[in-house]
């Protein structure tokens, strides 16, 4: 699978649009553990990110990845605007000057992206947060990858770990994040950054469908 | 939802617009980023305090800005942290070459914001300090979780560091005194009815008629426990024991007593329960030297109060008695 | 009923304790009758200024107790006039030998309890003379009805009195600008929930989710008309519109803006307020060159607001501006 | 008729217990139009009048009367505490320090009484206040007193009439107290305080009908 900056383009064109129609969503779970803010937030910045996407149409994928991380980093706030914002970020450093890639290296950049996002929030698996979701998805990706599927299959079966993850969070008791001020009643309800990291990579699949 | 409104869309620039327009001999308030300034600043040769967090908590930030105080706030979306974008901005415009310090409350998305900030502070040359207030007894605390947050003392420690800073006091000495006073104060809060976020439309949580929330914060948030409504001596009682215990406050100690108001609160009954805390207290041997009673941090229109504790020496009283001139807080002047 | 109280038969008193308690330096509460006298006073030589009503309108009338406002306020019950014997306990209290004037709001029971404890305090030997605020424009005037109600003119007039006397006016200079002001003064206000009087346990009205009330007083009656929910530029409009029409303030005019909330509105939400009305009147070529955002005569826990103007000119900018030091209003010193 | 101070007394301790019993009827009326307090305001004002009964029990008419009408006035607060209390005093005053009462001194008590309450109130019949239930009832038992009625059936005939001008209060415009603040909002509505009166003639009638 060629991916092209192109694809890179409608992939963050379909988030945004997915954020968009998931927002009270994304929101009203965040009204159970949260600060009924998360849909609102990343409406906020992905409405402004598509704004920004003309102006980087005919650059590599590293300087799209980039333009996406720092407009949510200066448009989104809260927890996931840093997180998300330096997510995009180490991804687009990973790609580089790039203007296509393989599954190497969306790989790469995938954990490029999980690990900014761990180093920034200063937390690891099983803390009820948006990386309970990403973590198993790239690892069940990787491991499929490896094993010689066909890539948008290593896709699906990634895709599918991620939701198990972010369903996985809902028995979690959450020690990081807002979530975490709410002790023991916390379990019980979903995390909603894990729920916007699920939704994301699956409308990264959408797009690798199209391409293949 | 019942709200003074046009649209959620616009309800923190244009309440912004608002204090620009009430406050110009105090405030100057720039957009995109949005921020607001001291009117005379940056003042040169003082240490500059910025502070920051979600809109919603009004007074707080904004209304804290002027002589003696914060020299800029920065105001995120609704109960949403501001960005780096925004505390990069204030810190320039209130640098005065004695350093910046970022008063930050301890939430996950204020501290990575406001860390992101400071980076990019640095890079420009400009000394930043912070100090991250976490009072809130409601929530356990561990190494391993994200910790408490920070509620009453972040107004009290405005005021102090902000007095601190206005007698000339460097970076170091406005930084070691605003870690005393988030050391020596604590907080608890309680909410008799959710707050409705204008975007979701709706209160943030459910509560019946006859059950209130304990140990919340000021985001909407469910506290750690729902329990009976109770009277105003016994809900006194639950905030005012696990503050007492936790610092721990002793017979002897005198203290700055804050009873604040959540926002749909009226003063009436903060006042009803400033004497429920001060009777509690007297009990304990605990002297109230200084008080504060009034709605300063809030959660839009949250019915429901918080207590805040802080233990004072000499110092601190003297840095609370200086004259502060703000939207929400002025005496001396 | 959600409410941080003990009992509804004890609001007032444990509030007024928890006053006595917080502001030690400011005033002194004696109970039976329950009055709320000037720490420092009665002040020799001095004009005494008297305000009172219903309780549940705090900070009004108690928390304006202090150097350079009231030297005494008479807190009645919920709601509730004050009686005579609160008056003329106020009204011995602070005679510092140049007479005393009343504050009264006009409603018949404030009207006939000041009244008959002016002819009780005249009986005594005491120079007493009332102005009685009548400034709420929502209420049709005329000479066979109750009149106008008294809003938030009071506030401004017990400042601007209380300035006049504090500098030094006899009793009859004192009387002529408190006549002035609510002269010069214009109110209206409007209500999103209805209050909740402790007594009776329920909302005083149903408001659908819908609708609000404009015309409200601070009682918690039913206003003047219902109408489906409107943005906060069109209640500024149904509310300033008719204040400036009163008068008429007209092109030209410089005014005091007052956008008060009613007891249960958040601080963010004046702020936005201030906003439009600053936004109308510019239009109208009239000048804010004063305002006072905040709720400061409130209506329990309604949600709602209320805006004043009063036509300013060199006198009573000069007395707004002097030195005011009460639990409320603090200024100057 | 012979109406003797302990039949007075007898009135009083029966006034209290009607406004505390139908004290949140009456403050429920007060919501409609004012300010949900009447039914409060009368109870604590004759539950202290009630403390103060003792003191008096051995006093002249006119003593006892006065005894609740500045009870009232230092208790009640409101509209109704200077009225009610006026009233009570002028009532007071008319039968001075007779220990005995007949049917002229006390339809001239009440005539007094109610000569008060439109001093003190400034306000005329027909603007919707208590005067519009009690100017009637005086009405109709002096006119029905003087066809030599037997005086208890007068006393019946004036408190049908006090309650048909409770009840005629209903469609009036306000244009006295509180619920003039209402205009054209007044209408529909019964006045707590027209409502009170009646309840007080009321006990009035229940303690004559003992006597005779
Ligand atoms: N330390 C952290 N590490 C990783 N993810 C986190 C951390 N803290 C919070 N999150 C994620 O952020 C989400 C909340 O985002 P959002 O609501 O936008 O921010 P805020 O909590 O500041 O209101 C949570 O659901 C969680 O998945
Ligand atoms: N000017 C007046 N003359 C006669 N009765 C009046 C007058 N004003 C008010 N009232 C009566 O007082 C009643 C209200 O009493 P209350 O509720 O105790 O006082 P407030 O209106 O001050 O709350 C009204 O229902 C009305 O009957
Ligand atoms: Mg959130
Ligand atoms: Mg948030
Ligand atoms: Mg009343
Ligand atoms: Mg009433």
């Amino acid at each position: 699978m060629h991916i092209t900056a192109a694809h890179v383009i409608t992939f963050i064109e379909r988030v945004a649009a997915t954020v968009k129609e998931q927002r009270d969503y994304l929101t009203q779970l965040d009204s159970a553990i949260g600060d009924s803010d998360h849909g609102v937030n990343l409406d906020r910045g992905f409405s402004t990110v598509i704004t920004k996407l003309p102006g980087v149409a005919d650059k590599d994928i590293g300087a799209i990845l980039k333009t996406v991380g720092t407009t949510l980093v200066s448009t989104v706030g809260g927890a996931s605007g840093p997180l998300y914002g330096t997510a995009f970020l180490r991804a687009g450093m990973a790609t580089g000057d790039r203007f296509e890639l393989g599954p190497a290296d969306l790989i790469a950049a995938l954990e490029a992206a999980l690990e900014g996002i761990q180093s920034r929030g200063k937390s690891t698996r099983g803390e009820k947060t948006m990386i309970d979701s990403i973590g198993p998805g790239i690892d069940a990706l990787k491991q499929a990858n490896a094993a010689d599927e066909d890539f948008l299959s290593a896709m699906r079966i990634g895709l599918a770990a991620c939701e198990a993850g972010m369903q996985a969070t809902i028995p979690m008791l959450a020690t990081k994040g807002r979530a975490s001020y709410l002790g023991e009643r916390s379990i019980g309800h979903q995390d909603p950054g894990a729920t916007s990291a699920f939704l994301m990579a699956k409308a990264m699949l959408e797009v690798a469908e199209g391409i293949s | 939802m019942k709200k003074l409104i046009n649209s959620p869309d616009n309800v923190v620039k244009e309440a912004l617009a608002g204090m620009a327009a009430a406050h110009p001999d105090l405030l100057t308030v720039s957009y995109d980023p949005d921020i607001i300034v001291r009117a005379d600043g940056p003042v040169k040769g003082k240490v500059g305090i910025i502070s920051g967090g979600g809109s919603g908590h009004e007074p707080m930030h904004g209304g804290f800005v002027g002589m003696g105080m914060l020299d800029a706030a920065c105001p995120g979306a609704m109960f949403t942290s501001p960005v780096p974008d925004q505390m990069l901005a204030a810190t320039k415009a209130v640098d005065g070459g004695k350093g910046v310090l970022h008063i930050v409350k301890n939430y996950t998305g204020d501290v990575m914001n406001f860390e992101m900030a400071a980076e990019m502070a640095a890079a420009e040359g400009i000394e930043v300090a912070a100090v991250v207030t976490n009072d809130d007894v409601a929530v356990k605390d561990s190494l391993y979780t994200a910790g408490r947050r920070g509620v009453g003392v972040t107004v009290l420690l405005e005021k102090i560091v902000g007095a601190a800073a206005q007698s000339g006091a460097d970076l170091a000495e406005v930084k070691r005194i605003a870690e005393k006073v988030n050391a020596q104060g604590r907080s608890m809060g309680m909410a008799l009815t959710s707050c409705t976020v204008p975007h979701a439309g709706k209160p943030s949580f459910e509560l019946p008629d006859d059950e209130m929330e304990i140990g919340v914060g000021i985001h909407g948030e469910p506290g750690r426990r729902r329990v009976k409504l109770a009277s105003a001596a016994e809900i006194a009682e639950m905030l005012a024991t696990p503050i007492v215990e936790d610092l721990p406050f002793a017979s002897g100690d005198h203290v700055l007593a804050f009873v604040n108001g959540m926002g749909g609160t009226p003063l009436i009954e903060l006042y009803l329960m400033y004497n429920e805390l001060n009777t509690i207290l007297k009990a304990k041997g605990i002297t109230i030297s200084r008080n504060l009673v009034g709605s300063y941090i809030t959660s839009l229109d949250m019915a429901g109060c918080s207590f805040t504790l802080l233990k004072l020496d000499d110092e601190l009283t003297k840095l609370w008695d200086a004259p502060v001139h703000t939207p929400a807080l002025r005496w001396g002047v």
